[in-house]
């Protein structure tokens, strides 16, 4: 655990660093980025949050348990999103021109928005979520192995 | 000795890729059949304005549920090589 | 052949940081240098494919307020991306199971690590 | 169905299994019409040794490692060529890949 | 019925896919729910691969199109260049599907009481299912990129599950082993995917095939794929991975990990055959395939007699019997452009080196199987510390012979008729192969006998006279495998038939591979 000015600093920059992931995973359609990057983003705000604090401190408040589960249902939400369109073929966009994310943008420049791009925004949350879930895991279990702590199974 | 071979064989492996990169089109300048249709088709056919987007998640959407089930998948193997193991275990 | 040198500069680059990535993993006996030297390979081979896309004057293959002009290839960027999201899954195992070799044999010398041979 | 026939020999396992039986059959009359008077369990199983110990059964048992051993004592040198390259050292293995690489190339390339 | 059979290519990748992303959900019900969840999705995908094959071998090649209007529309519409990711079934995709569904069957049911007490159960049969997605992935696949990342899927789950038990240093030595060596050779297959993209952008096997120049580029690409699988299908002298890592992987995953291996293998058929064919020097590289296939053979089994660890004489016999596969292909190669030899043998070798990967990723799972079998029981894989284990261990014996006589070919089991396609075919091709392929046969045997002689007979040593045998579910995984074994070995012209002629001659004819995506275009 590092000083007092870290922790807080680090609590308070968390939030700026949620915020932005999160802006890049819901453009993702419309600007550089998406659940990946984003994803990343975040993550590496946890990472700091782990250099700050303790990794057994952040356990308390993350468990590996809950980020599997969260995981997992990300993965799934992905993949049911790609099974959806198997009325006409598996990862056929099947939102494009309906009311949800189903705007057509004009071809060519455009200022852009939000609600197009039909399952690729869904998919962005998707992936953004098993992205944060799956590599907090990751980082948490090695922090946690690395001081020979227990973890969950 | 080792090294001997070792330095030779790595130096015709480079020399090879060194000059293979070389005769490649000329940097800046790539051929673009497939390419060109997702630019032109990308935002009528997926509605997004970013064409890498509807690469990653549309034309090559299983690439991307693939490039998802490795994440799942390491992650997965480094939660099962980090588990607690029973003493039970352990010993036998 | 010879007049696409001056222009081929990435390509070279892309060559050459791999051959030094078949230098370290064939040379290092350390762990930890080995599985950085996948990782340089490893970005050895994105950046030859992000190269690869490039078009000379080209935009961000991204229509939100794009300035007119050519567009640089977008599959080789999602073919990187997926790559790059690949290569981090394949280090995080890795490095998982250099800690578990440490653990027992104390050691990341993949001289020590050699119990399973012959 | 059973027939593997290629044109220029044919495989009938079929065929190979009744003449295994009649085979068996045949092995197994000839062996009913064998001394009659040799018992299990008796005297007459017991190993001889010129009156030495016989090893319990458990000595006698030949371990892994020395059965054949005239055949890795006659192949000794060969097998200590084949040992060496098995150093169980990963970064070996990765110059075994290069350099297949590199030659594989160089043979590709060169016969065009 | 119609549309199941349209959409099965798909659903048989992303089926196990959802099973492994929900079985850490499952996994909360309880174990028995989660086993039972496995099972029935396994069924579900084992349906789907048989309705799949009915159609491959009535219809031919079933193309899908991921995320296209139309399943079969390989090509936008008024466009000459594939552009989205497709499947592509052919005879050999669904000839390598049915092994690895077959095996994976087994291992699953094998691995229910083998695992009964031990940690991280959910995960490791997520990564199994993850590790089948990979494969079946690789299998049916009919995109460059795609096989990448299908290849990477089979390659870190392999190496998780084979890693699993963590408490021995030598299990996590060979899982590191086999991830760093997929993970370089996998980087120098997207290298060589890079290559090819760059020449002619496109990414479909049958477009690049359609397209290709045979550039000297092209030719680096060869170098760099062929090396690559290679490596993957532990070809002599990359080999050195594969002991290493099959003695160290539980069982159940052992047979998994020796099928991904052969998918590699397939995956370099698919190269040569499909992508290149036509273009390079056939007689040539059949010979590189074929000297590698000899030495794959001869050092195997020469390794395999030497060892006294029972698993690591096995992965040498892997190694070995690879080499069988790589010489009726070779033959197969190397005459492919006289269509009379092809006719008159060649077509032979390639049948019997294509029968033989189906027989020996039967018999050397059940191998892998029984050997996982002593260790469950005694806890050491050293057969010097064995003895007399037939007393107590029936079954396991009962399949032990099985597997030992299949593997040395001896009729009528399935070893013997693979083997025998392959003798008398090469023996047309040049003797001398043949006469080097008995040979090995031989030792293969003498290896086995030894074995047997020193861990099942003799009297029971003392340390293990209360050994039992193995539970219920180990034995019906391995007995499955043995029917198997016994089944193809009496009834081998079926087999050839119905499916292992349709993937030769999926192999063969390129034609046909290519114009199922290419189809409109002249």
């Amino acid at each position: 655990m590092l000083s007092k000015i870290v922790r807080t600093v680090a609590n308070q920059l968390f939030l700026f660093i949620l915020i932005f992931g999160l802006y890049v995973i819901v453009h993702g359609h419309l600007t550089p980025g998406g659940g990946f990057q984003g994803g990343a983003v975040i993550v590496s705000g946890v990472v700091m949050l782990l250099v700050a604090f303790s990794s057994k401190d952040l356990q308390k408040s993350l468990r590996e348990r809950f980020l599997s589960i969260m995981e997992s249902t990300g993965a799934l939400i992905f993949a049911i999103l790609g099974f959806a369109g198997i009325g006409t073929v598996f990862f056929y966009n099947f939102l494009v021109g309906t009311s949800i994310f189903g705007r057509i943008p004009p071809t060519g420049p455009n200022p852009g928005d939000i609600w197009t791009g039909g399952v690729i925004p869904l998919m962005n949350l998707a992936v953004g979520l098993k992205v944060i879930a799956g590599l907090s895991a990751v980082v948490l279990a090695m922090a946690l192995f690395s001081i020979g702590e227990e973890i969950e199974e | 000795m080792r090294q001997v071979v070792g330095l030779i064989l790595l130096l015709v492996l480079v020399a090879f890729l060194v000059w293979g990169v070389l005769v490649i089109h000329p940097f800046g300048y790539p051929p673009s059949d497939m390419d060109d249709y997702i630019i032109e088709n990308a935002q009528e056919e997926t509605g997004s304005n970013n064409v890498v987007a509807s690469v990653v998640f549309d034309y090559r959407g299983l690439d991307t549920l693939g490039e998802a089930t490795i994440l799942f998948t390491a992650v997965t193997g480094v939660l099962l090589l980090l588990r607690t193991r029973k003493r039970r275990e352990e010993s036998s | 052949m010879m007049e696409h040198i001056p222009l081929n500069f990435p390509f070279l680059a892309a060559a050459l940081l791999a051959g030094v990535a078949f230098y370290i993993i064939i040379f290092k006996r350390n762990l930890i240098k080995l599985i950085m030297g996948i990782a340089l390979l490893a970005s050895a081979v994105n950046l030859f494919l992000v190269a690869l896309g490039y078009r000379a004057g080209g935009n961000a293959p991204i229509y939100t307020d794009v300035p007119p002009g050519p567009m640089v290839l977008p599959v080789p960027q999602a073919l990187t991306l997926t790559s790059i999201v690949i290569n981090v899954a394949v280090l995080a195992l890795m490095l998982t199971m250099v800690v578990h070799i440490y653990r027992h044999t104390g050691d990341i010398d993949s001289k020590k690590s050699r119990r399973l041979k012959g | 169905m059973s027939v593997l026939d290629y044109g220029y020999a044919v495989w009938a396992p079929l065929i190979w299994i009744v003449a295994l039986v009649v085979i068996g059959i045949m092995v197994l009359i000839w062996r009913s019409r064998g001394q009659k008077s040799y018992k299990k369990g008796t005297a007459q199983t017991d190993i001889f040794l010129s009156g030495a110990r016989v090893p319990s059964e458990e000595e006698r048992h030949v371990k892994a490692e020395n059965i054949y051993w005239g055949f890795f004592e006659a192949l000794k040198e060969l097998y200590s060529g084949m040992m060496k390259p098995h150093t169980g050292i990963v970064n070996d293995y990765l110059l075994w890949f290069v350099g297949v690489l590199a030659i594989a190339i160089l043979i590709l390339v060169l016969a065009g | 019925m119609d549309s199941l059979i349209t959409h099965s290519p798909a659903l048989i990748v992303a089926l196990p896919l959802l099973a492994a992303f929900a079985i850490p959900l499952i996994n909360r019900a309880g174990p028995r729910v989660r086993d039972i969840f496995n099972l029935v999705i396994f069924g579900f995908v084992a349906f789907f691969v048989a309705i799949l094959a009915v159609d491959v071998y009535s219809v031919g090649i079933h193309v899908y199109t991921f995320g296209a209007t139309a399943a079969e529309l390989a090509l936008p519409g008024g466009y000459t260049v594939p552009v989205r990711i497709m499947f592509e079934v052919d005879g050999m995709s669904i000839f390598m599907g049915i092994i690895i569904t077959t095996v994976t069957l087994a291992s699953l049911i094998y691995s229910l009481q083998f695992l009964k007490g031990r940690t991280g159960q959910a995960r490791f049969y997520s990564l199994m299912m993850l590790l089948y997605a990979g494969m079946m992935g690789l299998a049916f696949t009919g995109d460059m990129f795609n096989l990448f990342v299908f290849l990477e899927i089979a390659s870190i789950a392999g190496a998780g599950l084979a890693a699993y038990r963590t408490n021995m240093a030598d299990a996590v030595e060979g899982g590191f082993k086999y991830i760093v060596i997929s993970a370089v050779s996998a980087l120098l297959v997207l290298f060589a995917i890079g290559i090819l993209y760059a020449q002619y952008n496109v990414l479909s096997i049958a477009a690049l095939a359609n397209y290709m120049q045979y550039t000297t580029l092209d030719m680096m690409a060869l170098g760099l794929l062929g090396g690559a699988f290679v490596m993957k299908l532990a070809g002599v002298p990359l080999h050195m991975w594969a002991p290493d890592t099959y003695t160290v992987a539980p069982a159940g995953t052992t047979p998994m990990i020796l099928a991904a291996s052969y998918t590699a293998m397939y995956a370099l058929y698919r190269m040569t055959f499909s992508l290149y064919g036509g273009h390079i020097d056939t007689t040539a590289i059949g010979w590189i395939v074929i000297i590698i296939g000899v030495l794959s053979m001869f050092i195997g089994v020469m390794m395999a007699v030497h060892q006294t660890d029972i698993k690591r004489m096995m992965a040498y016999h892997a190694i070995s019997q690879g080499g069988y596969m790589l010489l009726g292909l070779g033959v197969g190669l190397a005459v492919i452009a006289d269509p009379v030899a092809l006719a008159n043998y060649g077509r032979d070798a390639m049948n019997g080196g294509i029968f033989h990967i189906i027989n020996h990723v039967f018999y050397k799972a059940l191998l892998f199987m029984t050997a996982e079998a002593i260790f469950f029981r005694i806890g050491t894989r050293d057969t010097n510390k064995m003895g007399g284990l037939a007393r107590n261990m029936k079954w396991t014996t009962a399949f032990y012979i099985i597997g030992a006589l299949a593997i040395s070919g001896i009729p009528p089991l399935n070893g013997f008729a693979s083997k025998l396609l392959i003798y008398e075919s090469v023996l047309r091709f040049n003797p001398v192969l043949s006469v080097i392929a008995m040979f090995v046969s031989l030792v293969t045997l003498a290896s086995f006998a030894k074995v047997f002689y020193s861990a099942f007979t003799g009297p029971p040593m003392p340390a293990y006279k209360e050994v039992r045998e193995v539970p219920k579910s180990m034995i019906i995984g391995m007995s499955i495998l043995a029917v198997l074994i016994i089944f193809f070995g009496i009834f081998p012209g079926l087999i050839v038939d119905t499916i292992v002629a349709p993937a030769t001659d999926a192999l063969i004819n390129q034609a046909s591979y290519i114009n199922a995506v290419m189809g409109a275009v002249p």
